[in-house]
């Protein structure tokens, strides 16, 4: 198999999570839709990988794998509380700053 | 030449005198007019003294000169602070001090009701600096000065009492007229500089004959322009009229004797370039001869006593300016005609204002009437001034006037018969307008209410009126005599051995053709006003009349074609100001105020659409670089 | 036989100061009692970051050498963003020492009975405190990180304790958390596109270090998507950081909700460390691509000087305001990327000092401004305070000069030697544009200063809480150097000079 | 020249320094230092050597090194004259202002404070010999008058403050971009430097030329205000203080024609001859559309400033007519268009402030009742139009001369002006002055004796430099005579040679 099936793969993960983020309203779902989008960044890395034929690609999915860790921790503190102040997920209620 | 040290007292004196007098203000009530009569007086003497003494000498020594300072030098433009006097500016100086001298006299006595006495002498110290000034200066720069102050004096004087309205508005009116005059002289002096390198008078006629026919035409055209200005000739002449409204010795002064007649001495100063250029002397001719007949056809339907005279000063300075456009030989004629104008012009306008100060101030001659009996001395005055002006032999008037239609017969060919015509048309007509003013105010019945007590002025008052009465009588031919002003002028006016050009009518058949029309016009206004004239002017007149009444139309003329368009562009441009220059920085502000409305809006709070932005940001940047790149 | 990697300790103290400080923070949040923490953690607070600063000019003359095997690199630009940021921060901790700014107890819900328990037992939030100390270790590092997984791993520890910070407002909760969400999920989104551009440029080069990136471009002439991509992806993360549009939109919600310290803290050090990296990725990496690269960056420095300028009219809110106005500042910045030349480095190094302690006075001057139930941003109250309070209206007003780029303040030193850059390389456009919208922005400084000085105070107006000894000195330190810096420029001119070069 | 800069600036650190509450005190004081700075440039003036061309009393120092900017100082003619009218000027406006203070949002010691500022900074900007010293003080001058405008005006004079500021900024600041490009051109050719001297050498071609020189002249056609670049000068004239709009219309706007001189001409030679046409014709236009719309003005404020925009216009012919007799007259125009803007302006502050109302149809019949006053006014509205014998005329006409030597049309329409100028002043005096006295004006007060002291030395210097231009003329010869030199254009020759 062609190893830039693999790069289209990542893209296409890619775009699902972009596309999420943007038409998703649960806070949560948004918030696994960058995840989704790091993995496809992960993906690429990988591939690249590979491709370049050394392990520095593949490091740094490990490196990156910590760095989403760490913001899920953040991320979901940040979406409980606001969970527990307003009742809902939605980010879409968390609409307050504008204009 | 011959320097001398003493012009500059000429102007100092009363300019001196002018400023302490409005600077020490109410202190000097008491005396202040007392000084400026004889601050006016010394000027005279002095002026005297110099006359005196130009005599004596011969030639090129007549003239002197005087170097003050350094007025401005930039560059190449150096004008010097220097004064002239010549054969020329000596009849000038005379004139002004003399008839200056008389007029302040008279004015004692005719403002001491006047709350406001020390100003106005004061005005008038001024104005006489500033005329004089205008004679004396050597260069057409240092004329300026004195042109645009003498029409400052003006201003002040006809606007001396400014709390009435319609004063005030003569006065600004008289300035602006005179201003676009000034724009002539401007433009004349810069065409100078730019041809010449210089404007002083003996520098530009030292260039004369080396610049171009257009040249010379452009510069005769921008001086006669000016002369127009000052001298209430056609088209800037209807502000003469009004300035009417200034105390009776101003207009006697300034609007008859003096200030009017700068025209006359600018463009008979600058002969050197009216004789190179035929094209613009042919102009003067036309201003001339259309002022000439304009304001004598005024002058016959005014009732104002004091416009009358004034129409007739718009006529007679026609006259004069008539005589400059013949070329060398009118010069002479156009001087003498004005110095002989100065004493019967200013002498009736000193016997109008006696007439006025016995009246209670009523201008209106219809309200007039026998009162040659109750003023002997102010009616015989003016008769003899009026007989001077129509130019019965052998008072002043016939000497000069004929000299002139003589003079313009001579022109040859077709002009000499039109402008020939014109004067002596123009003599029949002022004929017939001064007889109707000596007929109307002072012979047939008494029509003023009995509320006037009209009575015989102060002394200070006749015999100012009387010197002048005599100018009328003796002064024409004292000119005359032996052509010696003529002679006295030559030098300044190269006008030797033209004089005797061909002659198209003898003087003799000219003298007598004047006389003709002239008692024809006479005549016909005796006729006319001899008896029954209504108090009330008759209002079921020919259309003509009436447009001769509201002088020939020239203020509807004015207005329609200068003043309603200016302020409808005044009106235009403030409306472009605040609407469209405004208007389009406003916009600007508005079109940015707007899109910051926008983008607010755009800042909508959801982060979604924040996502979405950026991803389209995104999707934009790699179109963007794809574009570039690819 | 493997041999321990070289990693120069001593060149990275700095950051392991801070580092450690920020541990000890947390030791001392799980040690101490309550009343006691605040007082410590401000000393422990202060004190890392004054010798973190020492230190790093203890080892300023060792510049231009790399460290922990070529993935950090200590040259000039490095170490004068280091000072700049740890001056800053040390400002910064000044105000947030004021600890009235936080809530005392984030996971309380705001309104309810817990959160009203916890304002009567006195409790305050010291947490903040080390969530500041490790930021600033993440700001340290990303301006002088040389490889993309270091980069990207410190802009996550600069980021992350930002997004817990910004939601830790005592007043107004609401608002704050909701920044916090906003700021997560998009800062989150805009890390995932730095990830995605970096993993294709590991692609395009066969290699993650800027070195490595320059010399395959320089070694291929021709376009290559993955370098495209790559450059684009990566260009988004930090032109989010940065506040460039169109990844601005989270700006204004942001500095509005966030507690003011912390917005100051953000708009300066974030903003300065931000730009670092920006510009040893482009001077370092990218300098060979600029054909590629250029017309986005202009296009994108153009938006952003004009959006900003233009938006920030219609504010409201005085934060609000500033945000765009932080904006329309990122917008001239990028002229410095565009100038790619030691004048441009210059002239941004000056700027983002420069702006970093106006910035500070400025959203100093802000938590000042109160009511009853805190501060007060809506523009509109602040009407007349010329009069109430005239020395702190002619303080901000002096701030807002500097923001303007009057002279004699040192914003306009700033602007006029980074256009001065851009304008020697060329690019004469972003120069005309940059003077152009700051006419504009003047339009919106100088619009508060009437309504400072020129408007009559209403009756509901506010007042200004004498603040504490802290907030005083930061305010006017902050105010000083913009007036020192104005007048005399040339002894920050000439360090960043000397401090503008880049190490490869 | 350092020291005449600074004294004002001590001057107001002695304000702050001056015992509370004391407001004559403080007045005192800020005239005292005015005036000891005026007798400062007096002994300046008397020490200048009229035969040198080059610049005296050069001072210079390093300030920012690593941009090559210098705190450099130093006059020609033109320079001397222009300080000179600063200081003169500063203490007048100060003694005819006594009270304007007190109406302001401040106290009277922060007015005075700006003022002094100011003046630092008036003379500074006509000292500069570094083309950014000279930018930097032409910008923050801004936020004085700003101040002095909002904070002291009448009116609407927040906006009127923020209209000014935001015209200013937006020239001053594309005067900037043109000041880094010269700046960057000058780097790469002769080494980092802002001295105009050297900088008058640089090589540019002509695009970039015309460029800058855009760049330059836009900001200083803003502040000198040229048509179209105008509005805000009647707005700001209609609301600041008699004070504040004699030191900006009489002072501040001519750094905008001392800029055209000084560097658009100096730096840009060619440049200014390809833009040369243009400008005449904006500064026709400035003038007759100046005048027109002084005509339509019922406002006494915006009809000086109108008269103002109308004089810029001839200020800026006589400088791009580039004849000596342009060239020195314009300078000499901005020195007396100051001071007869001042008398104008200071007497219509006192006719405002007596009668309650700027409108020019609520006088009327003030010379019955007032007739000091109305005399101050009357020539101060006599050297608006350029009278003969004041000094006005001199510079007018000279501008006029040394136009029409070189462009004779616009020569002509330029002179024109002159019977609007007759129109628009006299039409004012009559409306105002003359006519039966308004009622409410029956019983306004005279000039005292404060007033009369502040007017007399303005109307003196009109008449003496009048009849006595010589002294001036004489300093700013040699200034044209460079630029001229500087521009590579000669005087025309007559052209009926001898």
């Amino acid at each position: 198999m062609d190893i830039s099936n693999y790069l289209y793969l990542s893209a296409i993960l890619f775009t699902i999570g972009a596309v999420g983020v943007v038409v998703r309203r649960n806070a949560i779902v948004v918030f696994m839709c960058v995840e989704l989008m790091l993995n496809a960044a992960n993906l690429a890395f990988v591939t690249f990988s590979r491709i370049n034929g050394d392990l520095v690609g593949q490091v740094a999915s490990f490196f990156t794998m910590v760095v989403a860790a760490c913001e899920v921790v953040v991320g979901l503190a940040i979406i409980v509380t606001m969970y527990r102040s307003r009742r809902s997920a939605s980010v879409d209620d968390a609409s307050l700053l504008k204009r | 030449m011959t320097t001398s040290s003493n012009l500059v007292y000429l102007i100092a004196l009363p300019l001196f005198s002018s400023a302490i007098l409005l600077l020490l203000g109410r202190i000097a009530d008491k005396w202040g007019h007392i000084v400026a009569t004889l601050v006016s007086a010394s000027t005279f003497v002095i002026a005297a003294l110099e006359f005196v003494s130009m005599r004596q000498r011969t030639g090129d020594a007549r003239a002197v000169h005087q170097d003050l300072f350094t007025w401005i030098s930039v560059g190449t433009f150096n004008v010097h602070a220097s004064l002239l006097l010549d054969q020329l500016s000596i009849c000038f100086v005379l004139l002004i001090s003399g008839v200056g001298t008389l007029i302040h006299i008279y004015s004692i006595a005719y403002m001491s009701h006047d709350h406001d006495r020390r100003r106005f002498f004061a005005f008038l110290n001024l104005f006489v600096a500033a005329m004089l000034l205008l004679v004396l200066g050597d260069s057409y720069l240092n004329l300026y000065v004195g042109w645009e102050g003498v029409g400052l004096a003006s201003y002040l004087l006809i606007g001396f009492w400014n709390q009435k309205p319609a004063y005030a508005v003569a006065a600004k009116k008289a300035f602006v007229a005179n201003r676009i005059g000034d724009v002539g002289l401007s433009l004349a002096i810069m065409i100078a500089f730019a041809q010449f390198g210089t404007v002083s008078f003996t520098g530009v006629a030292a260039g004369v004959p080396h610049a171009s026919p257009a040249a010379l035409t452009a510069l005769g055209a921008m001086l006669l322009l000016a002369a127009a200005g000052k001298s209430a000739q056609f088209p800037l002449q209807s502000w003469l009229g009004d300035a009417m409204a200034g105390p009776t010795p101003v207009s006697a002064l300034i609007h008859a004797a003096t200030m009017v007649t700068a025209g006359v001495y600018l463009i008979t100063r600058s002969n050197f370039v009216f004789d190179a250029s035929p094209t613009a002397q042919t102009m003067v001719l036309i201003v001339g001869g259309i002022t000439l007949l304009f304001g004598a056809l005024v002058g016959t339907a005014k009732d104002d006593i004091k416009k009358a005279l004034a129409a007739s000063t718009m006529s007679q300075i026609g006259y004069m300016i008539l005589a400059t456009g013949l070329g060398p030989v009118g010069y002479a004629f156009a001087i003498m005609h004005l110095l002989t104008h100065g004493f019967f012009k200013a002498g009736m306008f000193l016997g109008a204002g006696s007439v006025m100060h016995g009246m209670n101030d009523e201008v209106n001659m219809r309200r007039y009437g026998a009162i040659g009996k109750v003023m002997p001395i102010t009616a015989v005055t003016f008769g003899l001034g009026y007989l001077a002006i129509i130019g019965v032999p052998p008072f002043a008037g016939f000497y000069s006037k004929d000299k002139i239609i003589e003079t313009a017969f001579n022109a040859g060919g077709t002009k000499g018969i039109l402008v020939g015509g014109a004067a002596l048309l123009g003599a029949a007509i002022t004929a017939f307008y001064m007889t109707r003013v000596i007929v109307l105010t002072f012979t047939g019945t008494k029509r003023w209410d009995d509320e006037a007590h009209p009575h015989e002025s102060p002394s200070l008052m006749w015999i100012p009126m009387v010197v002048l009465a005599i100018g009328s009588v003796a002064s024409g031919f004292l000119f005359n005599s032996g052509h010696a002003l003529v002679n006295w002028l030559a030098p300044v006016v190269n006008a030797s051995g033209e004089h005797d050009a061909k002659e198209f009518l003898a003087p003799l058949t000219v003298s007598l053709l004047a006389l003709g029309v002239v008692a024809i016009g006479v005549a016909i206004a005796i006729l006319k006003y001899r008896s029954n004239v209504a108090v009330e002017a008759p209002e079921d007149v020919s259309i003509l009349t009436k447009i001769v009444r509201r002088d020939l139309l020239q203020d509807d003329f004015n207005d329609r074609v200068l003043v309603r368009p200016g302020q409808a562009l005044t009106r235009f441009f403030v409306a472009m100001d605040n609407n469209f220059i405004d208007g389009i920085v406003r916009g600007v502000g508005g079109v940015i105020a707007v899109s910051s409305t926008n983008l607010r809006k755009i800042q909508n709070g959801y982060v979604r659409s924040y996502a979405l932005i950026m991803v389209i940001g995104v999707l934009a940047l790699i179109a963007t670089i794809w574009m570039v790149t690819l | 036989m493997l041999t321990a990697p070289q990693i120069s300790y001593s060149l990275l103290a700095p950051i392991l100061i801070v580092l450690g400080g920020a541990l000890l923070g947390v030791l001392v949040e799980a040690v101490m009692k309550k009343g006691s923490r605040a007082a410590i953690q401000t000393a422990i607070a202060i004190g890392t970051l004054v010798l973190s600063f020492a230190y790093l000019i203890r080892i300023h003359g060792q510049s231009s050498k790399t460290a922990a095997v070529d993935s950090v690199a200590i040259d000039g630009v490095g170490i004068f963003i280091q000072g700049t940021i740890l001056v800053l921060s040390l400002i910064a901790v000044l105000y947030i020492a004021d600890t009235d700014n936080f809530t005392a107890q984030a996971s309380a819900v705001p309104g309810s009975e817990e959160e009203r328990a916890a304002v009567v037992a006195g409790k305050q939030q010291t947490e903040v405190f080390p969530l500041t100390l490790f930021a600033v270790s993440g700001m340290l590092l990303f301006p002088i990180a040389t490889d993309l997984i270091t980069l990207f791993v410190a802009l996550e520890v600069l980021s992350l304790p930002l997004y817990l910070m910004a939601g830790l407002s005592r007043r107004r909760r609401l608002l704050s958390q909701e920044a916090a969400l906003k700021y997560f999920l998009l800062g989150a989104f805009s890390s995932a596109f730095f990830l995605f551009g970096a993993a294709f440029l590991y692609g395009y080069s066969g290699s993650i270090t800027l070195d490595g990136i320059a010399t395959a471009i320089s070694a291929n002439s021709a376009n290559d998507v993955f370098l495209l991509i790559g450059i684009v992806f990566l260009s988004v993360g930090l032109l989010f950081k940065i506040g460039a549009v169109p990844f601005h939109s989270w700006t204004p919600d942001v500095y509005q909700g966030a507690p003011t310290p912390i917005t100051g803290f953000m708009a300066a050090c974030t903003k300065i460390a931000a730009m670092g990296a920006t510009l040893r990725i482009f001077y370092v990496a990218f300098g060979q691509a600029e054909w590629q690269w250029k017309p986005i960056i202009l296009t994108i420095a153009i938006l952003t000087m004009v959006v900003g300028g233009i938006a920030a009219i219609a504010q409201r809110d005085v934060k609000r305001m500033l945000a765009f106005s932080s904006i329309a500042h990122a917008g001239f910045l990028l002229a410095a990327v565009l100038a790619l030349n030691t004048d441009g480095l210059k002239g941004a190094l000056f700027y983002l000092a420069t702006y970093g302690f106006t910035t500070l006075g400025a959203f100093g001057i802000i938590t000042l401004v109160r009511d009853s139930s805190g501060e007060v941003t809506d523009l509109n109250r602040w009407v007349g305070l010329g009069k109430k309070s005239p020395l702190v209206a002619s303080i901000f007003t002096l701030f807002l000069l500097s923001f303007a780029g009057i002279p004699l303040t040192s914003g306009f030193i700033a602007k006029f030697s980074l256009f001065t850059g851009a304008y020697e390389s060329g690019n004469t456009v972003v120069v005309v544009v940059g003077v152009l919208t700051s006419a504009i922005t003047a339009f919106f400084y100088l619009r508060v200063v009437v309504m400072l000085f020129f408007t009559d105070p209403k009756s509901d107006s506010v007042s200004v809480v004498i603040p504490s000894i802290m907030t005083r000195a930061a305010i006017a330190i902050c105010a000083i150097v913009t007036i020192v810096l104005g007048v005399a420029p040339s002894l920050l001119l000439n360090t960043a000079q000397t401090f503008a070069t880049f190490i490869r | 020249m350092t020291i005449i800069e600074l004294v004002p600036l001590l001057g107001v650190i002695g304000l702050f320094v001056l015992p509370k509450g004391s407001t004559t005190l403080v007045k005192q004081f800020a005239i005292g230092v005015s005036i000891v700075d005026l007798i400062l440039s007096i002994i300046m003036a008397l020490r200048f050597d009229r035969s040198v061309s080059a610049m005296q009393f050069v001072e210079s120092r390093n300030w920012i090194s690593s941009f090559g900017i210098k705190y450099a100082v130093g006059i020609d003619g033109i320079a001397l004259v222009l300080i000179l009218m600063t200081t003169v000027l500063v203490p007048i406006v100060l003694l005819a202002g006594w009270n304007e203070s007190e109406n302001g949002r401040w106290s009277p010691r922060v007015y005075y404070a700006l003022i002094l500022v100011l003046e630092t900074m008036m003379v500074g900007v006509f000292a500069a010999t570094d083309v950014f010293l000279f930018y930097v003080i032409f910008e923050a001058m801004l936020i004085p008058v700003y101040f002095l405008i909002g904070g002291y005006g009448r009116g609407e004079r927040a906006q009127a403050a923020m209209k000014f500021l935001l015209y200013s900024l937006l020239g001053g600041l594309l005067m900037l971009a043109a000041v880094i490009g010269t700046y960057v051109i000058a780097t790469n050719q002769i080494g980092a430097t802002f001295d105009v001297t050297a900088l008058s050498g640089l090589h540019i071609d002509s695009a970039t030329e015309n460029m800058l020189f855009l760049g330059f002249f836009i900001a200083f056609a803003i502040k000198a205000p040229l048509w179209p670049l105008h509005t805000w000068l009647p707005t700001a004239a209609k609301s600041a203080t008699p004070a504040t709009s004699v030191l900006l219309l009489g002072v501040l706007d001519k750094v905008g024609t001392y800029g055209m001189i000084r560097f658009c001409i100096t730096l840009f030679p060619h440049a200014a001859h390809t833009f040369t046409p243009a400008i005449i014709v904006l500064s026709l236009i400035s003038i007759l559309y100046g005048a027109f719309l002084a005509i339509g003005q019922k406002d006494i404020n915006g009809l000086i400033a109108f008269t103002s925009i109308s004089h810029f216009g001839f200020i800026t012919l006589g400088i791009f007519a580039m004849t000596s007799q342009g060239l020195t007259g314009a300078s000499l125009y901005m020195v007396n268009h100051g001071f007869s803007t001042a008398a104008l302006f200071l007497v219509a502050g006192w006719m405002a402030s007596r009668r309650g109302s700027t409108k020019i149809e609520d006088f009327g019949g003030l010379q019955r009742v007032t007739p000091v006053m109305a005399w101050a006014f009357f020539i101060a509205g006599m050297s608006a139009l350029a009278l003969p014998g004041l000094s006005s005329f001199v510079s007018e006409f000279l501008v006029l001369v040394g136009t029409f030597t070189r462009y004779p049309l616009a020569a002509i329409i330029g002179t024109t002006g002159i019977v609007l100028a007759a129109l628009y002043v006299l039409l004012t005096v009559q409306r105002s002055l003359h006519g039966p006295t308004t009622s409410g004006n029956e019983s306004l007060s005279d000039l005292n004796l404060r007033e009369k002291i502040a007017i007399a030395p303005v109307i003196a210097i009109l008449v003496f430099f009048g009849f006595f231009p010589k002294p001036i003329t004489d300093v700013l010869n040699p200034a044209s005579h460079q630029v001229m030199t500087r521009a590579g254009v000669e005087d025309p020759q007559p052209k009926a040679g001898k």
